[in-house]
C-alpha cells in the first residue's frame, strides 16, 4: 500500500515538473509554432502523470478509468487544434524563426 | 488552509483580470478570446465552490457554443478591428465622475454583502427534507424540474422567444471556411460520438448526481458545432420545417405534462409516485429541444445567396 | 503524510496565470488562443485534482466535458474568425488570396 | 473569509465592471461582452453568498443554472441585432455613422 501511495506521489511530482516545463517553453520560445509545441507536448505529458498519478489514488475502478479515459481526449484534442492554428498561421505568412547563422 | 486561500485568491485575481482584459484591450478579436478564457477561469471558480452542475454547463457552453458564436459574429463586421475610439472610450474608465461613480458602487456592494444577515429560511435542509418525494435524489435536478419546475418552463420559453428573434431579426448569410484542414474531420468523427454518448450518461446521471438536461443539450450542440466546423454538417436553413418541429416540442412537452397536472392540484406539482418517471421523460425531451434550439443560435443561416450577403459587400 | 493534491492544484494555477498572462501579450492572435487552449491540459489537469481536494468526483465529469469540447473555439477561430478581423497588409493580401480561391 | 464570501465580493467587482463597460464603451459587441460579465458577477453573488458559512445550498445553484442557459439566449439574440444594424447601417456602434463623422474629425 505504501508502494502505491509512494509511486502515485512520484508521478504527481513528474506531472507536475511536466507543467512547469511547459510554462518555461511558452515564455522563452521565440515563435508561434515553438509555443505550440510546449503545450501540445510538454503540457499534455504533465497530465499524463498526473492522470495515472490520481487514478492510483482512486477508490473505484469506473473513476480510475475515467480519469485515464480523459488522456487521449485531450491528446487528439490538443493535437488537432495545434495543427489547426500552425496551419492558419502558415497561411497567413507568419514566418518561423530561424536560428541566425554565424 | 492557508494553500486553499492563497489557490482562492489567485483564482479571484485571474477572473478578475481577464474580465478587465475584455474591456479594456483594443482588439475586438483578442476580447472575444479573454471572455472565453474568462469563462474557462469561472469553470474552475464553479468547481471549488461546490457548484459542478453550474461548472458543467459553464464549460459546456462556454468552451462549445458562447465563444464560437461571438468569434463568428465578429467576422461579419468587416470594419478595422481595432475601434478607433477606444483609447478615447477606454479613458472615460479614467475620467473622475465615472470612476467616482463605479468606485461608489462597489463599495457599497462590498459593505452591504458584508452585513447581509443569513436568510431566516434554510433552503438546504427544506430542500433535503422534500428530496424523498420529488422522484430524483440529486438536489439540483430536484430544484430544477420538481420545486421549481416553472422556472425551467420558462427558461425553455425564453429561449424558443430568442430564437424566434433571431429569426425576425433576420439571419446572416453563410460564408465558406477560411482554411480546411483534413484532420479536423477526423477528429470530429472521433469526438463527436463521444460526445453524444457524454450527454447520454450526463442526462442519465442528473436523476442521482451532478448533470441534467441542459448540460447534456449543451454538449450536443457543442457536437453540432464541431460538425459544422468540419464540413461534415451543413448550415440550417430555416426554411427546414423539422427544425421548427423539435424546438416547439419541448415546450409543448413540458406544457402538455404540467396542463395534465393542473387537475390534480398546482402547476407541475407531480406525485410522488410518478414524479421519477415524469421528471425523467421531460429531461429527455428537453434534452433533445433545447440542444436543436442552442445549435440553431449558431447554425441557421439563409443560403450564401441570400438578401444579407449584398448588404454585408456595399460596406466593406 | 500531507496531502500533495492541494499544493499542486495550486502550483498548476500559477503556471496557468504566468502561461496566460504570457499568451495574451503574444504577437500574434494564436499566441491569445493559445490561452484558451491552455485549459485542454492545465485546466484540466487542476479540475482533477480539485476533485481529489474536495473528493466530490463529479468534477471530473467536468474535467472529461472540458477536454472533449476544449478543442472547438480553438478550431473555430483558426477557421472562420482569425485573419478577417485582422489589420495588417499581409494578412488582407492571403484573405483576398483566399476569396479568389473560393469564388 | 469563506470561499463563498470571498468570489461572492469578486462577483460584486465583476457586476461594477460590466456595469462600467455597459455604460461606457461604445463597440456593440464589447457591450454585449460586459453585461454576459454583469451577469456572472450576479451568478457569482448568488451562489458565494448563500454558500457563505460553507454549506452546499442547491436552490441558487439550480437558479444560476437556469440564468446561464438564458444569458446564452440573450447573447445570441444580442448578436444577431448587432450584426443587422451594422449590415443595414454600417455601424457598430449605437450612434448614427453619419453624425459620429460630423462630431469627430
Amino acid at each position: 500500500m505504501l508502494f502505491v501511495e509512494l509511486l502515485s506521489n512520484l508521478l504527481l511530482l513528474t506531472g507536475g515538473f511536466f507543467y512547469l516545463a511547459g510554462t518555461v517553453g511558452l515564455l522563452r520560445f521565440p515563435d508561434v509554432y515553438t509555443r505550440l509545441h510546449t503545450l501540445s507536448k510538454a503540457d499534455n505529458l504533465g497530465l499524463g502523470c498526473l492522470l495515472a498519478g490520481l487514478a492510483l489514488k482512486a477508490d473505484s475502478l469506473v473513476l480510475a478509468l475515467k480519469l485515464l479515459a480523459i488522456w487521449p481526449l485531450t491528446l487528439i484534442a490538443s493535437a488537432v487544434v495545434g495543427y489547426a492554428i500552425a496551419h492558419r498561421a502558415d497561411r497567413l505568412g507568419i514566418p518561423a524563426w530561424q536560428r541566425e547563422k554565424p | 488552509m492557508t494553500t486553499a486561500l492563497a489557490f482562492e485568491a489567485l483564482l479571484a485575481l485571474l477572473l478578475l483580470w481577464s474580465a478587465w482584459q475584455t474591456l479594456a484591450t483594443p482588439q475586438m478579436d483578442r476580447a472575444v478570446i479573454m471572455f472565453i478564457v474568462f469563462g474557462l477561469l469561472l469553470t474552475l471558480v464553479w468547481s471549488r465552490l461546490q457548484a459542478p452542475d453550474i461548472a458543467l454547463a459553464e464549460a459546456a457552453l462556454g468552451a462549445g457554443l458562447t465563444g464560437t458564436l461571438l468569434l463568428d459574429a465578429l467576422t461579419a463586421f468587416r470594419q478595422p478591428n481595432r475601434s478607433a475610439k477606444h483609447g478615447r472610450v477606454l479613458a472615460a474608465f479614467r475620467r473622475f465622475p465615472a470612476l467616482l461613480a463605479l468606485l461608489l458602487l462597489a463599495a457599497a456592494l462590498l459593505t452591504s454583502l458584508t452585513r447581509l444577515p443569513l436568510p431566516a429560511v434554510d433552503l438546504p435542509a427544506a430542500v433535503a427534507g422534500q428530496l424523498g418525494s420529488s422522484g430524483v435524489s440529486h438536489p439540483v435536478t430536484a430544484v430544477l424540474l420538481n420545486f421549481r419546475g416553472y422556472d425551467t418552463l420558462l427558461e425553455v420559453a425564453v429561449l424558443l422567444l430568442a430564437l424566434t428573434g433571431i429569426l425576425a431579426v433576420g439571419l446572416p448569410a453563410e460564408r465558406p471556411l477560411l482554411s480546411l484542414n483534413q484532420l479536423v474531420p477526423t477528429l470530429a468523427r472521433s469526438a463527436v460520438p463521444l460526445m453524444v454518448l457524454a450527454a447520454f450518461y450526463l442526462l442519465w446521471a442528473g436523476a442521482h448526481r451532478p448533470g441534467g438536461a441542459f448540460q447534456a443539450a449543451a454538449v450536443l450542440a457543442a457536437a453540432a458545432v464541431l460538425l459544422n466546423l468540419s464540413q461534415l454538417q451543413s448550415r440550417w436553413l430555416p426554411t427546414q420545417h423539422w427544425i421548427r418541429l423539435v424546438v416547439g416540442a419541448g415546450l409543448l412537452l413540458f406544457v402538455g405534462i404540467a396542463a395534465a397536472l393542473l387537475a390534480g392540484g398546482g402547476l407541475l406539482r407531480f406525485p410522488p409516485g410518478q414524479a421519477g418517471l415524469l421528471i425523467l421523460l421531460i429531461e429527455s425531451g428537453l434534452t433533445v429541444s433545447l440542444a436543436v434550439n442552442l445549435a440553431a443560435f449558431y447554425l441557421l443561416r439563409t443560403s450564401s445567396s441570400g438578401q444579407w450577403a449584398g448588404q454585408e459587400d456595399s460596406h466593406e | 503524510m500531507k496531502s500533495l493534491e492541494l499544493p499542486l492544484a495550486l502550483f498548476l494555477l500559477i503556471n496557468l496565470a504566468a502561461a496566460l498572462i504570457r499568451a495574451t501579450r503574444g504577437p500574434t492572435a494564436a499566441d491569445r488562443m493559445l490561452a484558451a487552449l491552455l485549459f485542454g491540459s492545465t485546466g484540466v489537469g487542476i479540475l482533477v485534482l480539485l476533485a481529489f481536494v474536495q473528493r466530490s468526483f463529479a468534477l471530473i465529469d467536468v474535467a472529461l466535458t472540458l477536454a472533449l469540447l476544449a478543442a472547438i473555439s480553438g478550431i473555430a477561430f483558426a477557421q472562420r474568425t482569425w485573419g478577417l478581423t485582422g489589420r495588417s497588409r499581409q494578412r488582407r493580401a492571403v484573405e483576398r488570396e483566399d476569396d479568389h480561391a473560393f469564388r | 473569509m469563506s470561499s463563498g464570501l470571498l468570489f461572492a465580493a469578486v462577483g460584486c467587482l465583476l457586476l461594477v465592471l460590466g456595469v462600467g463597460g455597459v455604460l461606457l464603451l461604445d463597440h456593440l459587441v464589447r457591450r454585449i461582452l460586459a453585461f454576459n460579465l454583469m451577469g456572472s458577477g450576479i451568478f457569482l453573488v448568488l451562489v458565494g453568498l448563500a454558500q457563505r458559512s460553507g454549506r452546499i445550498d442547491p436552490v441558487p445553484q439550480a437558479m444560476v443554472l437556469t440564468g446561464i442557459v438564458v444569458s446564452v439566449a440573450a447573447t445570441a439574440l444580442a448578436l444577431a441585432l448587432a450584426r443587422r444594424r451594422y449590415a443595414d447601417s454600417g455601424s457598430t456602434t449605437l450612434q448614427d455613422k453619419a453624425r459620429r463623422e460630423d462630431r469627430h474629425d
